[in-house]
Formats: C-alpha cells, structure tokens, sequence
C-alpha cells in the first residue's frame, strides 16, 4: 500500500484539492483531514495547504492552530513525521510554534500572485531531498502575508544550521534574509509561502514544483515502511 | 416609488399597503430589482441553442458543455455601491455574483472583472481605482476563486461614476443543477449565514435607482461590508447540501434581501411563503421588520427543505460553522405573508417563541396577524415602462467628425512615430496591467491555462477528458457613444475574436448593460440601440445571450457616462492537449496580419489621446468576423502558428508591440502610415507564423475569404516599421510595463 | 515647537459587520473562554507629530483621520495626545 | 459577577519592521505632512469579560492575550480594563 499524505482542511482553507490533485497526479494517495479530527490514522505525512483558515482574521493561523487536528499534528512533527506547511499552512505552523518566527505583511502592502525564481539552500528536509543545493526554480507565491520575520538570535540559528530551505532569487516581499521556507532542526517539518502544487504540470507553465512534492512522497513511504516494520 | 406605482399597488391590495408592504413594493418595484426600463427592449436578444440548459431569468445562464459536465454564468453591476466605498463595494460585488452562481448547485471557479475608472491624474480616481482592485483582491483571494482576467479602461466620462462589473462562472455536474424553487406546503426555509443587520438598507433602490452625487452623506448609512470568510463557509455547505439532496432549492439573498429571496423562490412556483421577521437572527437590537425584511446584509443564503430533512441541515451548517435557522414556511395560499413572532425554532407556526436574546417581545406576537399580506406574484410583477427614445442631439455633428483626416494631416506618412508608439503603450488604457491581476490569485484549482495578460483567458476543465473554457470580456464605451448600435456589436465581436485567438468556439454571452439615466429619452435611445447590436452580432455568430444585468442611473452632476454594453464570451476547446499558441512573436516567425484594415480612427485610442473623441466607430462586419474567427479557431487549434494575439486598442502597432515584449523579440515589418498604423478596425488578428507554415496559412485565409497579408519577419532587438517607427523592445517594454505601477506609487496620496 | 504622541483607535462604526470580531468571539468558547462578548477588532495606530502646541496637533491629526488614516464610512476614531518631553 | 470592558492595544515589538507604518509614514509627505514620524500600525481589540473582579478580568484577557490575541514573536500588548455598570 502506498503512502498515505494528510491535508488539513480548516474553515477558510481552499487549496487543499489543489495538493491532493497533485500529490495524486505524481502517483501518490492523499486524503482531507477535517479540523475538528482527532485522529490522524493512517497519514503518514502531512501537508497543512494555502489558503485563508478562519479568514486570516485576527492574524494568519492565530485561529486555525487552535483546531483539534493541530495537536495530532504536532505530535506527529514531535515523533519525526513529515509535515510540510505550504503558505498559509506555513503561517499556521509558525503560530503553533512548530516553526520559529512568524509571516508579517508583504513589504508593498499588496497581495502578490506571480511565479517566482527559488534558490534551493538546504537538502536536509523531507521537501528538498530530491533537489540540489543551489537548484533555482520556478513557483508561484499567492499571498499578502509572506514577509518573514524573527528575532536575531532565530535567525542566526537557522543560518547556522542550515535550516533555511529556500531564498528568493529576487525578494519579492521584503522577507527577512530572502527567506521563503524554513525547516526545524530534525528536517522532518518544513514551512514554505510559494506553492509547489501550483508548478506540478507543464500546461499550467512549470513542473519545477514536482521535485518537492517528490521528496515529501519519498518522505512519507519512508515513514511509511518504518511504521510497517 | 411614484404615485402611479403606489395607486397600482392599492389596486392590488384592494387596501392601503402597511408599512412593511410599501417598504417591500418599493424595493421590488425598483428599477435595479424590476428592470421596469429595460424589461421591453431585452426580450430581443437571441437566448436560444441546443446546448443552452437555463436562459436568462434564473440566478444564472447554465450550459452544457459535454462529459456530464454544465457550466453557470453571470455578470452583475456593483458601480454605485464601489462609488460610495470602492472597497466594500467591489468586495461585496464578488461576494454578491458568487452566491448568484453556487445557488444553482455550480462551484464558482473563476471570476472576472471589467472595471472603468475615470483618467488617473485625478486623485479620487487614483483612491477609487486602488479601492476596487484591492476589495476584488480581499474578498476574491479569500473566498477562494480565482479571478482569472478582466478589463481596466480609464476615459473620463467614468470619473463621477466608475464601473465594477464583475462575472463569475461555475462548473457542476449536470444532474446537480437545481433552480430557486419553492415547493410543496409544510416544507422549510432556512435562511443560512450572517446575521441580518442594518447595512444595506434600501441600498438596491437607494444606490443603483438614483443618480449619484459625490460625497452625498446620506447614502452612508447604506454600505456594507463582505465577509468572505463566512461566504466561503456557504460554499461548502451550500454545495454539500444539495449534494447531500437535503434542499430542495438555494437561494441566495441579494438584493431586497429576504422579501425578494422568499418571495421569489415561491412566487416562481405558484405557492405561497409565511415568513416569520422574528425568527431572523438579528445582529443589532430593537430591528424592526420593515428592516429585516429589506435588509441587504451579506452572505445570506435561504435553503428550502423539508420538516424531515431539517435536523441534518442544521447538523451540516453547524459543521461549517454557520447559522441556520427556520424563518419561513411554504404555504399553498398564493400570499406572501410576513409576521412578526409565529413561528417556533422548527417552523411550527402558531407557537409563541421566546423572541431571540437582547431582543424586546415582539408587540404584534400573540395576535398573529400578518404585518405584509400580498398575492405572491405582486412583489416581483413590477411596472413596465415604455420610456420614450432619442437620439443625442449632437450625434450627427459628432458622427460628421473625421479624427483620421485630421491627423493624417497633422502626422503626415514619412513622420517618425516612434514618440506615438511609446505614448500610446504607456497610455493606462493599453499599458501593463498586472499591477492589478498580480494582486488576484488568478491560479487556484489549477485549471488556469493561460491566465490574465493574453487574449481570452483559459481554464482546463480536470473533471473531463481534456476540455478547456475559454473566456473574454470586453465593452467599447467610446464606439458605444459615436454609434451606441455598432458599439455594442464590436464588444460582441471583441469577445469572441479573442475567445477564438485561444482556438476555442463561442457558446454563449453574458452582458452588463451600463448606461446613464433612462428618464433620458438619448440614453434610452442608446440602450435600444445597443441591444438591437447586440442581438444582430449574437445571431449572426450564433451566440445565444444566457443571462445578464442592466445597470441604469450611471451618472454624476446630470452628466451621463457612455453608454457602455459590457459582454463576457465564453467558449469551449473540445480537446486541450497542450497551452494554446499565447501572444508571444517568436525569433524567425513571420507576421502575417488576417482581417481588412481602414484609416479608422473614430473613439480609437490615438485620437483620444490627441483630443479628438468624435466620429465614426470602426465597421462592424458581422459576416466577415464569423469567417475570420472560424480561420483563427482553426489556427489556434492546429498549431499552425506560433502566436497569435488580437488586434484591438492602439491597432496593430501597439498589438505587435505586445506580442514582441511577450516574446522578448523584435520584428521588422511594413504597416503604413499613421491612419494603419493605429487604425482600429475590427476583425483583425497578428499572426506568427513559422516560415515552413506560411503557405498553408496564406492558403487557408484564402480559401476562408479573410484577407491576409504577410507584415514582415519577427527577429532582432528592435521594433520597426519601414517610414514609420522604430524603438527597442527595451524602451517599449519600459514605457508598457512601468506606466501604471509609477503612476499609483509616485503618487500615494491615496486617502478617503 | 513641541513633539507629541498620539495614539489613535480606529473602530468599527456602529451597525457596520465586523467579521474579525464576530470570528474570534466564536473561536474563544473553544479556548474555554465562555465569558466573552462583544469583541471587536480596530486598528491602533501611533505616530509622533511636531507642533506649535497641543491644539495644532490634534487638528493636524484630526485632519489626517479623516483624508487618510481612518475610512469615515465605515469607522470611527478616536485620538488621545500626550506631549512628549526631551 | 461584574463585567469589564477591556482594550488590548497590540502594537509590533521594537526591532520589528512593521510594513502599514512603514507605508503609511511614506505616504504623509505626499498629503502635505512633513512633520510626522514614528508611525506604527497596530490592533486594537475590544471586549467585554465576565469575571469575579477587576483581578480575576486582567488574569484571563492577560491570558488570552498571550494564547491568542497577540503573538509574542512579534507584538506586544497593553491592556486597560473598565468596569461597566448596569
Ligand atoms: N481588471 C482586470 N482583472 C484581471 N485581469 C485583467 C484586468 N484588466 C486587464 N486584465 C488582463 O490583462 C490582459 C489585457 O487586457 P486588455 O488590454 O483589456 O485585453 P484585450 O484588449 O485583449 O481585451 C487580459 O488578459 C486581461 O484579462
Ligand atoms: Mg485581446
């Protein structure tokens, strides 16, 4: 049996078929978790998608890390499982602490959609395995609020521990040190703004983000087979 | 509401209407609600094909494009409330054209938005202008669907009253369609969402029903405010409820709020509807039903479903974290009757329910006399007027005016007009406008083939076997002015042009009706006049006209806008195997031009930009357009070019230009003089061609009788035209992409 | 001239939605906060102005609610100013 | 029990960048203020709270501002409390 890849689904969210159709396209098996569930039986990786969980209201995620499936989340994250935060779901895993630091206003003060050009920094992460350092490529971002911020001493520790995963080529928000995706320090949870499910098939103009969504699959057989054995 | 209205409506209730009653005539009877002016002229549109599932009348136009699959669409106007406050009101445009479309059981997945500002030197206009991207962008990011393209036009006669149109289109598989219907005696209307407050009271009659002056106080209390959190939540459930079969019909809450969506659910049927003002969850204290009956809050839908059916629909709404409750009942009366404290939580009338918290007891609770009793069908029967027709006085002179002459004499053949080329691509009209869709997730669900920024926009369609939608909207408020007929044809033929640039054929066309005050015989003169264009052009390109919207009373200090149609053309490609061509020039190409050019420069670009706005409009061929536009479906379809991009605004210098800045590649080619160069006459498209396929497309042109003549070749750095202009790609790329970004950042002086 | 800090809330007017309010007052039970209403989200906004004295201030600052920094259809302010010293 | 209206005014840390100061501090010269500085741009939340005494309030909007209403890594909050009566 193949893996099985977690989406998170709160009130507001509305990429979540989005990641499973592309999890799906590239042969892997993805099922919706709704907020209020418990139980995260059988995923072996989750993905927290984009969108607006409760409306972005108050701040990103200030709501939505609150939700039942959030604590199942986090103990996946805690016992090594993959979690991947794509944009809003990277706001919500920084406001549940899974994550340092927290996502701010675009610099411009305007919402941005447009592809990108992404450097890749660090492999150590279950959503960069399959790339190579240095790698650019070329992904749509989809947000008003993916101006990273944090405090000195984080940012010294994530350059120090290569735990930065991605810089933007060309800062398009005025994220602190380019930064458009993070990992903690194991690798297993990651937080990024662009969207790799909106570059995963060449008529939609770029298939750069199906490497990453490569590597979370691989991540979760891993975890998967672990589990088994 | 007139006297004569109000004597037709003692007529009807044989008695003084109450207060209530008034209040709910006077909103139904509106002209934004009754389209009492318009109603006469439009039955003479086409609205009829085989494919066609639901015309004009219902919340939205659906048809049938194969695999199962159906597609709803419409278009409404939201310009005055976007006046008042540009960013609630264009949100709430969204949110409002949104629920038109997943009442009918679609999922909305895609919204666009034609928009018209007046120039932007002007301040307000530069506060307006930036108000309605971002309350597109806030509430349609949001309440996720993407907003796949539009249209942004600056001309002065929209400076006191811009435009905000907007249209959304669903998808749903065929057998989930349901129509608003009201049915059978006992069964439930559930009214879902926000709560009812006193936003938007009598904003229908207030704010689209009059003329709007600028700054007017008291229209204030009227504005309000989406919520697209709480819309996106009546999507899910909505579209689960009636996959789950548990309602009978949607309806959504617009406006006239309740009394419109109650009514008209059962008036629809021939049934009767007791709704019950004290059951409706209030957000303020002491409203009274006169308010919320005409309350025009947003995000509300009304459910209908049966006694049976109600525990699981609460079930289902409180899992979406919604409020639902019980506010009417279906009757078999033939009235529509409102009381005030009738109902208990589960609909059973004649109980005295506990009035909701905060709230006083209803006086009129115990005695259960109805405070609104009218035959059903009343409310949504309105006046029919034949307002007497004109033409503007000064159209003979304005049509007298020959602008090509004029400047041919002032920009004679052998003038360099390179300056002209860069003037009109940095002309906010023609000039980049992704300043305003990179601020719209123009990508969610993936299905955006080719998003904003080319000709039509495409959405695949995953759920078939490779079908695709194309869609375009365009309006021609200048040509609609010189000729309001013909105006209206070359929106049609606009449309369709560049649904078919993208190898797609035309299914069917939605229209937002924009026009200034119908008191005024010229405007009613021009509206006529523009329907009958419309029609013609529909028919003659077989396009049936599945729904639209009228919006009247488009003007500022007495002065009315140009009467500006606005259409959206949707087509279908049967198998989509790869992106279609796009606008690109690509190195080595040649550029073959298809259609007829004539020195026509009457409401063109160039000739407003030199002050001349008189005139002739372009010809509109109606013929030779269904022949061009079959030959570039053709094109498009089979890849015999390499780009292909539209001839409009600017003519064909400014359609080469864009297509070498999208291909970063110059072109060297020979179009003439001044008049051809920016001449605009219809039905023309720019190929780029490979050298290898130029015959067969020559070939192909010949035998379809569009005339095509091959322009020159695509290569090098520079952009030239023999005798005419020559600039870099660089500095035409400069001038195109930098003009609206400096103007809204050089001057942030935005302020309310 | 004299510095003073202003401090300006930006509130809802009365009987305009506020959703932010309306969300978060329905996510706190969950919280187990049970005895909260009325929430309402504004904006808090402070800035330093320089001028001839308190009067001139607060006209100045008033002025800018209105053309800028408050949407007067929709909200409301309200400016405390406070000189600052040094 | 008495009820209390709180106000929580949640402004960013010092040291944060805060992108509408930052924006709307470069607007004002354009609108004719040259005398404006230090703009900041931030919340401010309004509820009312049940609670035994004024104590008993502050702990728990202390806490929820803590939990929900502000986040730590960014912002930092002050609360005044009022009593309503009737
Ligand atoms: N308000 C808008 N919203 C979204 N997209 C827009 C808007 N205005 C223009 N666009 C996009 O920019 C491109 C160029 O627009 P336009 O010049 O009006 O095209 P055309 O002349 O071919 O009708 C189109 O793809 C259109 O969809
Ligand atoms: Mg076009």
């Amino acid at each position: 049996m193949s893996a099985m890849v977690g989406i998170v689904q709160f009130p507001g969210t509305n990429c979540e078929l989005d990641v499973q159709h592309a999890v799906e396209q590239l042969g892997g098996s993805a099922k919706i978790l709704f907020h209020t569930e418990h139980d995260l039986a059988g995923v072996d990786a989750v993905v927290v998608p984009g969108g607006f969980a409760h409306g972005d209201y108050l701040r990103t995620g200030a709501i939505a890390r609150f939700s039942p499936v959030m604590e199942s989340v986090a103990q996946l994250a805690a016992a090594g499982g993959p979690v991947v935060g794509i944009c809003n779901g990277f706001q919500v895993l920084c406001e549940a602490g899974l994550l340092p630091g927290a996502l701010q206003k675009n610099a411009g003060l305007k919402f941005l959609c447009e592809s990108v050009d992404l450097r890749v920094e660090s492999t150590a992460s279950v959503l960069t395995s399959q790339a190579r350092s240095g790698d650019v490529l070329r992904i749509p971002i989809n947000h008003f609020e993916g101006n990273y911020v944090c405090s000195p001493e984080t940012l010294a520790e994530l350059r120090g521990e290569d735990r930065v995963v991605m810089r933007y080529v060309d800062n398009p928000n005025g994220s602190l040190d380019d930064i458009a995706g993070i990992r903690n320090a194991a690798g297993n949870v990651v937080g990024l703004m662009p969207h790799p499910e909106r570059a995963s098939d060449a008529m939609l103009g770029s298939d750069d983000g199906v490497v990453l969504l490569r590597s979370l699959l691989a991540a979760a057989t891993k975890r998967s087979a672990l589990l088994a054995s | 509401m007139t006297d004569a209205e109000l004597a037709a409506v003692v007529d009807e209730l044989e008695r003084e209407p109450t207060g209530l009653e008034l209040a709910m005539y006077s909103v139904m009877w509106s002209e934004h609600c009754s389209y009492k002016s318009s109603r006469s002229h439009l039955g003479r549109l086409p609205t009829e094909a085989p494919w066609v599932l639901v015309g004009p009348g219902e919340g939205a136009g659906v048809i049938d494009v194969g695999d199962g699959l159906a597609v709803a669409i419409r278009i409404e106007s939201h310009n005055h409330p976007s006046a008042v406050e540009p960013y609630q009101g264009a949100a709430t445009g969204v949110g409002g054209i949104i629920r038109d479309i997943f009442s009918m059981g679609a999922r909305p997945i895609a919204v666009m938005d034609p928009l018209r500002f007046g120039p932007l030197d002007d301040p307000r206009t530069r506060y307006l202008f930036e108000g309605v991207v971002s309350g597109i962008s806030g509430y349609g990011n949001a309440v996720g669907v993407p907003t796949v393209g539009g249209e942004v036009v600056f001309d002065e006669c929209y400076t006191g009253n811009p435009l905000v149109n907007v249209l959304c289109l669903g998808v749903l598989p065929k057998e989930r369609l349901v129509l608003a219907r009201a049915e059978g005696a006992g069964n439930l209307a559930v009214l879902m969402g926000s709560s009812t407050g006193r936003d938007g009271i009598g904003g229908a009659s207030v704010l689209a029903s009059a003329g709007f002056v600028e700054g007017s106080e008291t229209k204030r209390p009227s504005v309000q405010v989406g919520d697209p959190f709480e819309e996106k939540k009546l999507i899910e459930a909505c579209l689960e409820l009636l996959d789950a079969g548990l309602a009978i019909g949607v309806q959504d809450l617009g406006a006239a709020g309740l009394s419109c969506a109650a009514s008209e659910t059962a008036a629809k049927t021939g049934a009767g509807m007791d709704v019950d003002a004290a059951r409706v969850a209030k957000r303020e204290p002491g409203m009274n039903p006169v308010e919320v009956l005409t309350s025009e809050s947003q995000e509300r839908m009304l459910a209908i479903v049966t006694p049976e059916n109600l525990d699981e629909v609460l079930v289902l709404c409180d899992r979406w974290e919604i409020r639902a409750s019980v506010v009417g009942r279906v009757t078999d009366s033939g009235r529509f009757r409102v009381y005030d404290g009738y109902f208990d939580s589960v609909g059973v009338p004649g109980a005295n329910p506990l009035p909701p918290l905060g709230d006083d007891p209803p006086e009129v609770s115990s005695d259960r006399e109805p405070v609104a009793d009218v035959p059903i069908g009343s409310l949504g029967d309105g006046p029919l007027y034949h307002r007497p027709l004109a033409p503007p006085d000064d159209l003979d002179v304005r049509q007298a005016a020959d602008p090509a002459r004029e400047l041919f004499t002032r920009f004679p053949p052998g003038t360099d007009l390179s300056g002209e080329l860069l003037d009109l691509l940095a002309s906010p009209n023609i000039a980049d406008k992704s300043w305003v869709w990179r601020q719209y997730d123009h990508q969610l669900f993936l299905n955006t083939v080719a998003g904003p920024g080319g000709d039509a926009s495409v959405l695949r369609l995953k759920e078939t076997e490779g079908r695709a939608l194309a869609l375009s909207v365009d309006g021609k408020g200048r040509f609609a002015a010189l000729d309001p007929r013909v105006g209206a044809q070359l929106a049609v033929l606009e449309a369709a042009r560049n649904v078919a640039c993208s190898g797609a054929r035309p299914l069917a066309l939605v229209n937002c009706l924009n026009f200034g005050n119908p008191e005024h015989p010229e405007v009613m003169w021009q509206f006529s006049e523009a329907v009958d264009g419309m029609g013609d052009a529909c028919r003659a390109l077989g396009i049936p006209v599945v729904g639209g919207n009228v919006s009247f009373y488009n003007e500022s200090h007495g002065v009315d806008i140009d009467p500006t149609p606005v259409v959206g053309v949707i087509g279908l490609i049967d198998d989509l195997v790869s992106p279609p061509p796009g606008i690109a020039l690509r190195e080595g190409d040649r550029i073959v031009l298809l259609g007829a050019t004539r020195p026509e420069l009457g409401g063109s670009e160039w000739a407003t930009r030199h002050g001349m706005r008189d005139g002739r409009p372009p010809v509109a061929d109606l013929a030779a357009a269904r022949l061009l536009h079959d030959l570039v479906a053709g094109l498009a379809t089979d890849r015999m070019v390499g780009g292909l991009h539209d001839c409009s605004d600017g003519g064909v210098a400014v359609a080469l230009a864009e297509m070498a800045i999208a291909g970063g590649v110059g072109f060297r080619v020979a179009v003439g003089d001044a008049r051809t160069c920016f001449s605009e006459s219809a039905s023309r498209v720019v190929l780029s061609v490979g050298p290898e396929q130029v015959n067969e497309v020559l070939g192909r042109a010949s035998s379809a009788k569009v005339p095509a003549m091959v322009l020159g070749d695509a290569g090098g750095s520079d952009l030239r035209s023999d005798g005419a202009f020559s600039v870099t790609v660089e500095a035409a790329e400069r001038a195109w992409r930098d003009a609206i970004p400096s103007i809204m950042t050089a001057t942030s002086d935005v302020g309310y | 001239m004299a510095r003073y800090e202003a401090r300006i809330d930006v509130s809802h007017l009365p009987g305009i939605l506020d959703p932010q309010g309306a969300t978060v007052e329905r996510a706190l039970p969950a919280l187990g906060y049970t005895n909260v209403t009325q929430v309402s989200v504004g904006k808090s906004i402070r800035l330093v102005v320089e001028a001839e004295n308190e009067g001139a201030a607060r006209t100045q600052v008033e002025e800018m609610c209105h053309r800028l920094l408050a949407n007067p259809v929709i909200e409301a302010f309200d400016i405390s100013l406070s000189e600052l010293v040094g």
